[in-house]
């Protein structure tokens, strides 16, 4: 994927620091919105280069949609992910059965490769402790399947069908 | 272990002392003299809400440029001792992808965020100095996720300068307005913003300071850890 | 505000869980671990101050300082993987 | 109109300074020669004013106000000074080529007189000061082992006097001699002061004054700074910068001898305080006799001969009788002029043979004689023999010393003058009779400046000599009561009678027959140097005695066993003491260990708060 | 000019220290040259000030933002600060010139932002009026200090300055404990306010909170025996810097110490604080004093020579009397004069001859007449000899320990003198009648400092009158608290 | 009485001089130093304390009479960046005696005294 | 008590629930990896209940208002982007600096994965460095 252009790039992180912006005051004052716009046009100018390579291209319905979506699905992993903890925990027994593992993914984008270490790393038993390329390896604290297409299946994949559209 | 016996003894007469000295001063009694006095006057005599702002800005703004003045040193400080011909980062592993991207984002944000706490700085807690802090912890971000990452040095040092300056120069110009060094000319003289008090654009130059100081602030830490993560690199 | 001892209770008890793992290692990475975990809790507990004392500006508080805590942790861990 | 006290004063400095600055011969010693007269000048113009009025001055300096006044006594010393220092002068102009001598010499010269002329301690000890630093000046260039010594002991005494002279301000509010006599005149009777303050400031101020005088055992200083240094200047320094010590004696009589009798009472009928001064006195005069005795350096027995001899005026002081105090003032004089006279006489012998030790002298008389007459007045005078000076002195103080019922006292000047010749007469006859080496045979007469010097001081010695009631006249004015009788020529004591001029003729009558006898009776035959030794017997070391070389071995011999004890070496091991101390100090203080430093901190903290807590 | 305009001796040094990045791109010599036209700048509003104060007799109170005190932090330039103010100016101008030379370490420009934020330090230490504000001028003064002792970038700069950081970093936190007491106990920072409400404390808040500060003080005051830092500090640090920190960091400590003391005479156990410095103050001379006897290290037995003569100041600081703090006073002038020139002559032999061991010195007389020259009359004034200027302080000292009828203290503190004049005399000894040489260049613009200070060193020791009204004036300042109190234009607030 | 605060400041403050007192690196020596500064920061903190009171922002309902002590914090936050300044400059020397000595140990970090 | 501040209590009281089992992990699993797999994940979770508790219990107070919700919301969303971001970070560092994995630990395809970069590099030294970038 190439990079879209500067001014793109600029806009886009403006828009997003705006927004930002209005949450962290959640004012209308226009003292404010002023402020806020010109903190977030040179905040903007000094950060767009390293915030994003596809601009606008980011703000795309689809992927917006598809990001909205993935925020219930990702909480329900995650609220599953406590209570697997929870049990681990308080299990007298402590059964767990670590190890590390090794995964693929079709994830190409920085962003996206990032959203699904953070993903696996809040969901059940894993954490990802390196990524090199596509490959991911995963501290699992109950290995079922130590094999990577094993391990990617239980792993990775039921994020990337989310992550492949929202970020590409 | 006789030693660590020694200071044991030796430290706990010397608290026992202090207690002695703190019971003296009642924990949670109202005592307030001068501050009573802030606290009746503030709003009006400096334009801030939070008063903790207006002593750090205004009543006692002498203290706060001598504090600036402290960490100019430390930074410049650091810059003298660890100065080197040629330097260069020492790191040997680049951060993960994770981390890179992660920083990626987060940056802007908490550059913005680091304006916000120092624009926000006579309505809410904050100011200048965490305003500096936040700044400078996305350049230290920066610096953690990219080990080829370098701040624009001679900028850097630069804006430290002119920031200092420029804080002193405000001072100076209270001093040719009002008469004294310091002095909050556009509020008292100019009266500028005193229908506003508790919205953003008030507090008299307390957010000019405090933007000087961000930046300042922001730019020194920076130096900082720069100056901290290299290492000579012989030739 | 009928359960604010049981938060109370709850976040001092994990503290001082935490605060064992600090002192007791045994790597220093486990220290680090429960520092973050620390940091994390102490920003929650934060927020919740802000509730009890009615203020929202320390809210911008609790942000700063998860800011900070997020800088200092990755910087310990950055160092610990073999010098910055 | 600068006042001529002021003048008096700082003339020889100021000539000092403008000697040194221009720096070119003859035109140097010309300015320094004025320089030295003038104060003898004044002094000599104020004679008369003097008798009838004290002359007073005061000067504001920092707040404190300096009282300088020439009354009778400080006319006497001034003057004695001043004869001194002329004298120094003359001798200097022949022997020195320094200006930086010059300098030093004229500053010591005027702190002499302001330290006599001083009527409060402010101006006194700034002078004394000075004319401390001076000499200091003087010996640093020629030795650091002495000049070290010197320095230590004189910075000793002044510390020493600076206390003393806080404690009575302290104590008095004041720094003015008027006004602290009158004070602690005031306080023998009130006791504010207690003995123990009074006995600090005794023995602080005996310290001060007893190592600028040379009293044993502070005397360790002085041979070696008096034989290093200028030997002409030494006619100064010996002659009449020790006089201050002696005069500090007087006035520790003067501002506070009421007080000290109150607080230490008497003692075999003796004032206490006094008794010590007079032993101090007593000892030096022997022990240092004794030193002299044994030295082999004609500098050196002669240093030593100063100390011992002003020995004899702390003695008499120290008898605290009004004779004694005429007998100790009059041999202020009578040293300042025979010992001032024996010094030039040593710079000239130095300065024409480039000798100091005896053993490398002989048969000088021929060579240079009018050298040789001074210094055998010099001999006369210092001997005691009548009628010189120094006999006038010595009898008056004997005199004293008996009427004082102090015998053991008088059998120390007894046994001092008998040491006393027999030093002198190893000078007389090593360095002027006998033998003369062979590398002394191309030596010419002293310079004139020189020999007017000696003259200068010769005079006074007989003069005073033969009418010694010209002095006795004066100090009875002083002294305000008829207590040396007589008149010019004769003195009259309660116990006894000197009739100085009936001696005199004597003298004159028996010496010319003596000379008619050595003109026409004996021959006399010379020899060669080989010959005297021995009978010809190998000469070995131990048996090398000859008048030119351990002359008095036996002697040392006999005295061995206190020769052991050197204050020298007491004083050094002393220091090498506290040096150590002052390592150890500094090695387990200033560890280098910051956690120790801490450490001081940590127990500074305790410190405070166990005294915060108890 | 209007009296507020004082504030430009803060305001000043700031901008210029700020300004030196800017001026980084035109070289070092431009930044040498601007160092010294700031300093001079600085020299000429602190002659204006003191002109000021002592022709009028009121001080000038620069009341920063407008705000009165207490409400405002205040500076003070009564007669003490203003003669001090000058002198801090004056000498650092001095080492301005000297840095031309002696400043061979890189970054330049570092060492030019040091320097300045060094004498705004000890400048702002001497003229605030709030307690806090000392506190914060006194970490100003400190912090770089420590990058300055350290400049050298040698191991042993680097050794020193650490123990310079850990001593007085445990002794700002006491300080700074101290000022949480007073400030819990009475509400206020500003001094004279303090000074107004001391007496209704609380005896023992104020007994700690006094000691503490003190403590804190002394540090920075180098009281035996918090003050193990300073011979590194002195001996390591550049010799510009070393003349700094000996002619008026330590100064500024002191001052602070006994203007504190003084505010709080009437806090019920000020009687036993001052004999406790009495006591510390004579331990430090002796102990400098046996210290420095034996050095081989020139450049350190001048500053174990310093301290000694610093303990000397403090004792008569602490004796609670005017003609003690006077006679303090006068010494601090005279010493700052003295210590400066032996410090930049010892200097300039060690940078010019490569270390400042006695071996360095051997034959210095003909080698650099002019430096030998003042090094001892540096020398022969610390002794203490008549016709230098601190005889007059020392004696002036002496006779008001004894007023007071500290006569141990006196007898103590002379006998230790005795030693000073030894290993003086060693010096001399070895510069004038030991070794030789071949002779030196000396640089003509060093040899004109030394000559001015050397001047300064004898016309005061000639005619000590006017630095004497001086420094009455200046004790007076420091002395009469109530004085003080009346001429701070303290607004109703509270009290 | 000793509230919890001072007792936990004056227990941190004693914390910090232990380190100093006691450690041999210079690097804990240095983070002793830290913790005594953060003891005091504590207690001056404490000091301006008022029972019952909120933060001195009056804004939200807060009137004069219902905030602490605004003093002491803004006292603390100077104190705050000061000991920041401190520290950074206590480190970078820490880092060159390391490279001149190749050691942290403060009894081998010794080559001034006496 | 309305409805938004049970609500808000209930996720509160959840949070705080979860910050102690994160402690609990912390204290009772056996070695650094294992307790990551608990604490960081439930210390998110925790936060995250906390912080949207707060924002919610507070509009249903009398002194509540949007921003509480919003700025809580900021908090939650930095916390969630950022702790993995520690975690991963804490754990690559536990591995390089030398940890070993739990003695009951089943497979370790890292250093497998390691092992074979570093033949790798030894068989092609002059191969550029594996950066990412
Ligand atoms: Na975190
Ligand atoms: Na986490």
């Amino acid at each position: 994927m190439g990079e879209a252009s500067r001014i793109s790039r600029y806009l886009y992180t403006v828009i997003v620091l705006f927004l930002i912006w209005l949450f962290l005051t959640a004012s209308l004052d226009p003292q404010e919105l002023e402020i806020g716009l010109l903190l977030s046009l040179i905040v903007g100018a000094f950060t767009y280069e390293i915030f994003t390579t596809n601009g606008l291209a980011n703000l795309n319905p689809k992927r917006i949609a598809y990001a909205i979506a993935y925020i219930p699905y990702f909480l329900w992993a995650m609220i599953m992910a406590n209570l697997d903890v929870a049990y681990r925990v308080l299990h007298p027994k402590r059964p767990i059965n670590p190890g590390i593992v090794e995964c693929r993914t079709v994830l190409e984008s920085d962003v996206g490769k990032l959203s699904l270490a953070n993903s696996i790393t809040l969901t059940p038993g894993t954490i990802t402790l390196d990524v090199d390329g596509d490959k991911y390896f995963i501290h699992w604290i109950d290995v079922k399947d130590d094999s990577v297409e094993g391990a990617s299946k239980n792993i990775t994949q039921p994020f990337e069908k989310f992550l492949k559209v929202i970020f590409g | 272990m006789l030693k660590r016996a020694l200071a044991i003894i030796l430290l706990l007469i010397v608290g026992y002392w202090l207690a002695q000295g703190l019971a003296g001063v009642p924990f949670g009694q109202d005592r307030m003299l001068v501050a009573q006095y802030y606290l009746d006057n503030v709003k009006q005599q400096t334009g801030a809400v939070n008063a903790v702002t207006a002593v750090v800005v205004n009543y006692r703004g002498f203290d706060t440029l001598g504090e600036v003045t402290v960490l100019f040193i430390a930074s410049t400080g650091v810059g003298a001792l660890l100065w080197r011909k040629k330097k260069k980062r020492t790191a040997k592993t680049e951060g993960s992808i994770v981390l890179t991207t992660g920083t990626r984002l987060l940056v802007p944000f908490v550059m913005l965020f680091g304006a916000y706490i120092f624009i926000h700085g006579h309505l809410t807690p904050g100011g200048g100095f965490p305003g500096g802090a936040t700044i400078a912890t996305a350049f230290l971000l920066l610096y953690l996720a990219f080990i080829t990452y370098e701040i624009p040095h001679k900028g850097f040092e630069k804006t430290e300068g002119l920031a200092g300056m420029s804080y002193v120069l405000v001072g100076l110009i209270g001093l040719s307005i009002g008469g004294y060094f310091l002095f909050d000319w556009i509020w008292q003289t100019w009266n500028f913003g005193t229908e506003n008090v508790g919205r953003l654009l008030s507090g008299g130059f307390i957010p000019i300071i405090y933007t000087i100081i961000g930046l300042k602030v922001g730019t020194e830490l920076s130096g900082i850890i720069d100056n901290m993560l290299k290492e000579e690199v012989s030739e | 505000m009928i359960g604010i001892n049981i938060y109370l209770a709850l976040i001092a008890v994990a503290t001082l869980l935490s605060m064992y793992r600090v002192f007791r290692g045994p790597t220093t990475v486990d220290r680090l671990v429960a520092v973050d975990i620390m940091t994390t809790i102490t920003t929650g507990l934060m927020v919740l101050f802000a509730l009890y004392y009615q203020r929202m500006i320390f809210l911008d508080v609790a942000l700063v300082y998860a800011i900070l805590a997020f800088g200092g942790v990755i910087a310990f861990a950055r160092y610990m993987e073999g010098g910055l | 109109m600068i006042n001529e006290l002021l003048i008096i004063i700082f003339a020889p400095l100021i000539a000092g300074v403008i000697a040194w600055a221009l720096d070119i011969k003859g035109v140097r010693e010309a300015i320094g020669l004025i320089g030295a007269a003038i104060p003898l000048a004044y002094l000599a113009k104020l004679y008369s004013t003097v008798l009838n009025e004290a002359v007073n001055y005061s000067v504001t300096v920092s707040g404190f106000t300096l009282q300088f006044q020439l009354n009778t006594m400080s006319w006497y010393f001034a003057a004695v000074a001043s004869l001194v220092g002329l004298a120094m002068a003359l001798g200097m102009a022949s022997t020195s080529k320094s200006s930086y001598d010059w300098l030093f010499a004229l500053m010591s010269y005027t702190g002499v007189l302001g330290v006599f002329l001083s009527q409060d301690f402010v101006g006194f000890f700034l002078l004394w000061e000075m004319m401390t630093f001076a000499s200091f000046m003087m010996v640093i260039r020629r030795n650091k082992h002495e000049s070290l010594k010197y320095f230590v002991l004189s910075v000793i005494g002044a510390y020493a006097m600076l206390i003393a002279i806080g404690i009575l301000y302290a104590k008095t509010g004041a720094l003015d001699f008027a006004t602290i006599r009158q004070a602690l005149y005031i306080d023998a009777s009130l006791g504010a002061i207690s003995t123990a303050e009074t006995v600090l400031i005794f023995g602080l101020f005996l310290t001060a004054f007893g190592v600028k005088a040379g009293a044993v055992p502070l005397h360790v200083w002085a041979p070696g700074a008096y034989s290093e240094t200028d030997q002409s200047y030494t006619t100064f320094f010996s002659g009449a910068l020790s006089k201050a010590g002696a005069y500090g004696f007087l006035l520790l009589y003067i501002l506070m001898g009421y007080k000290l009798y109150a607080a230490l009472g008497t003692f075999h009928g003796h004032l206490t305080f006094a008794y010590i001064i007079a032993w101090i006195g007593a000892i030096t005069v022997v022990v240092a006799g004794f030193l002299a005795v044994l030295q082999e350096d004609i500098r050196k027995l002669f240093a030593y001969s100063s100390v011992s001899q002003v020995g004899y005026i702390l003695l008499a002081f120290g008898l605290g009788s009004s004779l004694g105090f005429a007998g100790g003032l009059f041999h202020v004089l009578s040293h300042a002029v025979f010992k001032g006279l024996f010094w030039l006489v040593t710079a000239a012998i130095i300065l024409q043979t480039g000798k100091t030790q005896f053993k490398d002298m002989g048969g000088l008389a021929e060579k240079m004689p009018f050298t040789f007459a001074m210094g055998l007045i010099a001999v006369l005078s210092l001997a005691g023999i009548p009628p010189m000076a120094g006999f006038a002195s010595k009898w008056l103080i004997y005199e004293a010393a008996i009427s004082a019922h102090m015998p053991l006292v008088a059998g120390a000047i007894f046994l001092g003058s008998g040491i006393a010749f027999a030093y002198v007469v190893r000078f007389l006859y090593a360095v002027w009779f006998g033998q003369r080496p062979s590398d002394l045979e191309d030596v010419k007469e002293a310079p004139l400046p020189l020999l007017i010097g000696m003259a200068l001081l010769a005079i006074p010695n007989l003069l005073f000599g033969v009418a010694p009631g010209i002095v006795t006249k004066y100090l009875n004015r002083m002294l305000g009561g008829e207590i040396v009788g007589g008149d010019y020529y004769k003195l009259v004591t309660p116990t006894g009678t000197y009739n100085a001029l009936l001696v005199t003729i004597a003298l004159t009558i028996g010496l010319v027959i003596a000379g008619l006898v050595y003109l026409y009776g004996a021959k006399v035959r010379k020899i060669k140097v080989t010959n005297t030794y021995q009978s010809g017997n190998p000469v070995t070391e131990e048996f090398n005695l000859s008048i030119r070389k351990n002359f008095y071995r036996p002697l040392a011999e006999a005295l061995e066993f206190w020769l052991k004890y050197s204050w020298d070496r007491f004083y050094e091991r002393l220091a090498g003491i506290a040096e150590d101390f002052a390592d150890s100090i500094r090695q387990s203080l200033y560890n280098g260990n910051v956690q120790s430093y801490s450490w001081y901190l940590a127990i500074v903290l305790l410190i405070l708060a166990l005294w915060g807590v108890l | 000019m209007n009296g507020q305009y004082a504030a430009l001796l803060i305001a000043l040094p700031l901008i210029s220290a700020f300004f030196v990045p800017l001026l980084k791109g035109a070289g070092k010599n431009a930044i040498r040259y601007f160092l010294i036209a700031v300093t001079a700048l600085q020299t000429g509003i602190a002659a204006w000030v003191f002109q000021w104060v002592y022709s009028t007799g009121q001080p000038i109170i620069v009341i920063a933002g407008g705000w009165r005190p207490p409400v405002g932090i205040n500076l003070y330039f009564g007669h003490f600060a203003a003669l001090f103010v000058l002198i801090v100016a004056a000498i650092s101008f001095l080492m301005a010139v000297f840095s031309l030379r002696a400043i061979e370490v890189e970054p330049i420009d570092k060492y030019a932002m040091l320097f300045l934020l060094l004498m705004l330090g000890a400048t702002g230490m001497i003229a605030t009026g709030d307690i806090f504000n000392l506190f914060v001028f006194m970490e100003i003064t400190a912090i770089s200090a420590y990058a300055l002792t350290a400049y050298n970038k040698t191991g042993e700069a680097a050794e020193a300055s650490m123990k310079y950081i850990v001593l007085g970093g445990i002794g700002s936190s006491f300080f700074l404990i101290g000022i949480a007491l007073i400030y819990g106990s009475l509400g206020t920072l500003n001094m004279a306010q303090i000074a107004q409400l001391a007496a209704t404390m609380d005896p023992t808040v104020a007994q700690v909170g006094l000691a503490l500060i003190i403590f804190g003080l002394a540090v920075e005051a180098e009281l035996f025996p918090l003050n193990a830092w300073a011979p590194d500090a002195y001996q390591a640090a550049p010799h510009p810097v070393t003349v700094m920190f000996s002619a008026f960091v330590v100064k500024a400590g002191l001052y602070a110490m006994a203007r504190i003391l003084y505010l709080m005479q009437d806090v019920g156990s000020w009687g036993s604080v001052l004999k406790l410095l009495v006591v510390l103050a004579t331990l430090t001379v002796i102990i400098a004093e046996l210290a420095a006897l034996r050095q081989r290290n020139v450049k350190r037995m001048i500053a174990y020579s310093s301290i000694a003569q610093i303990g000397l100041i403090a004792l008569a600081l602490a004796l609670g009397t005017q003609s003690g703090v006077d006679a303090g006073v006068f010494h601090m002038i005279n010493h700052a004069i003295v210590k400066a020139m032996l410090f930049l002559a010892v200097g300039y032999v060690a940078m010019t001859l490569g270390g400042a061991e006695i071996e360095n010195f051997r034959g210095l007389g003909r080698r650099m007449p002019l430096t030998a020259f003042a090094i001892s009359v540096g020398a022969i004034a610390t002794v203490g000899i008549p016709l230098f200027n601190i005889f007059w302080s020392k004696i002036r000292i002496i006779l008001a320990t004894l007023q007071v009828g500290y006569t141990w203290a006196a007898v103590l503190v002379l006998t230790a003198s005795v030693v000073e004049a030894v290993y003086y005399f060693r010096l001399l000894h070895t510069i004038w009648f030991e070794g030789d040489g071949e002779r030196i260049d000396e640089n003509i613009v060093i040899g004109l400092m030394v000559l001015f200070l050397a001047a300064l060193v004898v016309v005061i020791g000639i005619y000590p009158d006017y630095a004497w009204n001086l420094a009455q004036k200046a004790g007076n300042d420091l002395f009469n608290v109530a004085q003080y109190v009346k001429n701070v234009p303290l607004m109703g607030v509270g009290a | 009485m000793i509230s919890v605060y001072y007792f936990g400041a004056i227990a941190l403050i004693l914390v910090g001089l232990y380190a100093i007192l006691v450690k041999k690196n210079l690097l804990k020596i240095l983070i002793g130093l830290s913790i005594m500064e953060t003891g005091v920061n504590l207690l001056l903190i404490s000091v301006g304390y008022v029972s019952g009171r909120s933060a001195p922002i009056l804004s939200e309902g807060i009137g004069p009479n219902q905030a602490v002590d605004p003093i002491p914090q803004a006292l603390v936050l100077t104190a705050i960046v000061i000991g920041v300044a401190t520290t950074a400059m206590a480190l970078s020397v820490a880092m060159l005696i390391y490279e001149k000595y190749g050691t942290l140990n403060i009894e081998e970090i010794r080559r001034l005294r006496g | 008590m309305n409805a938004l501040t049970a609500i808000g209590e209930i996720l509160v009281l959840l949070g705080t629930f979860f910050y102690f089992l994160s402690a609990l992990g912390l204290i009772r699993m056996p070695d650094v990896y294992n307790r990551m797999q608990t604490s960081t994940k439930s210390a998110t979770l925790g936060s995250l209940g906390v912080l949207v508790g707060v924002g919610i219990w507070a509009l249903g107070t009398d002194f509540g208002s949007i921003p509480w919700l919003t700025k809580t919301i900021v908090i939650a969303v930095f916390l969630l982007l950022t702790n993995p971001i520690s975690a991963h970070a804490l754990i690559r560092a536990a591995y390089k600096s030398g940890i070993p994995l739990w003695e009951g630990s089943v497979v370790d395809k890292y250093r497998e994965h390691l092992e074979a970069k570093e033949r790798e590099e030894v068989e092609e030294t002059p191969a550029e460095e594996g950066g990412e970038e």
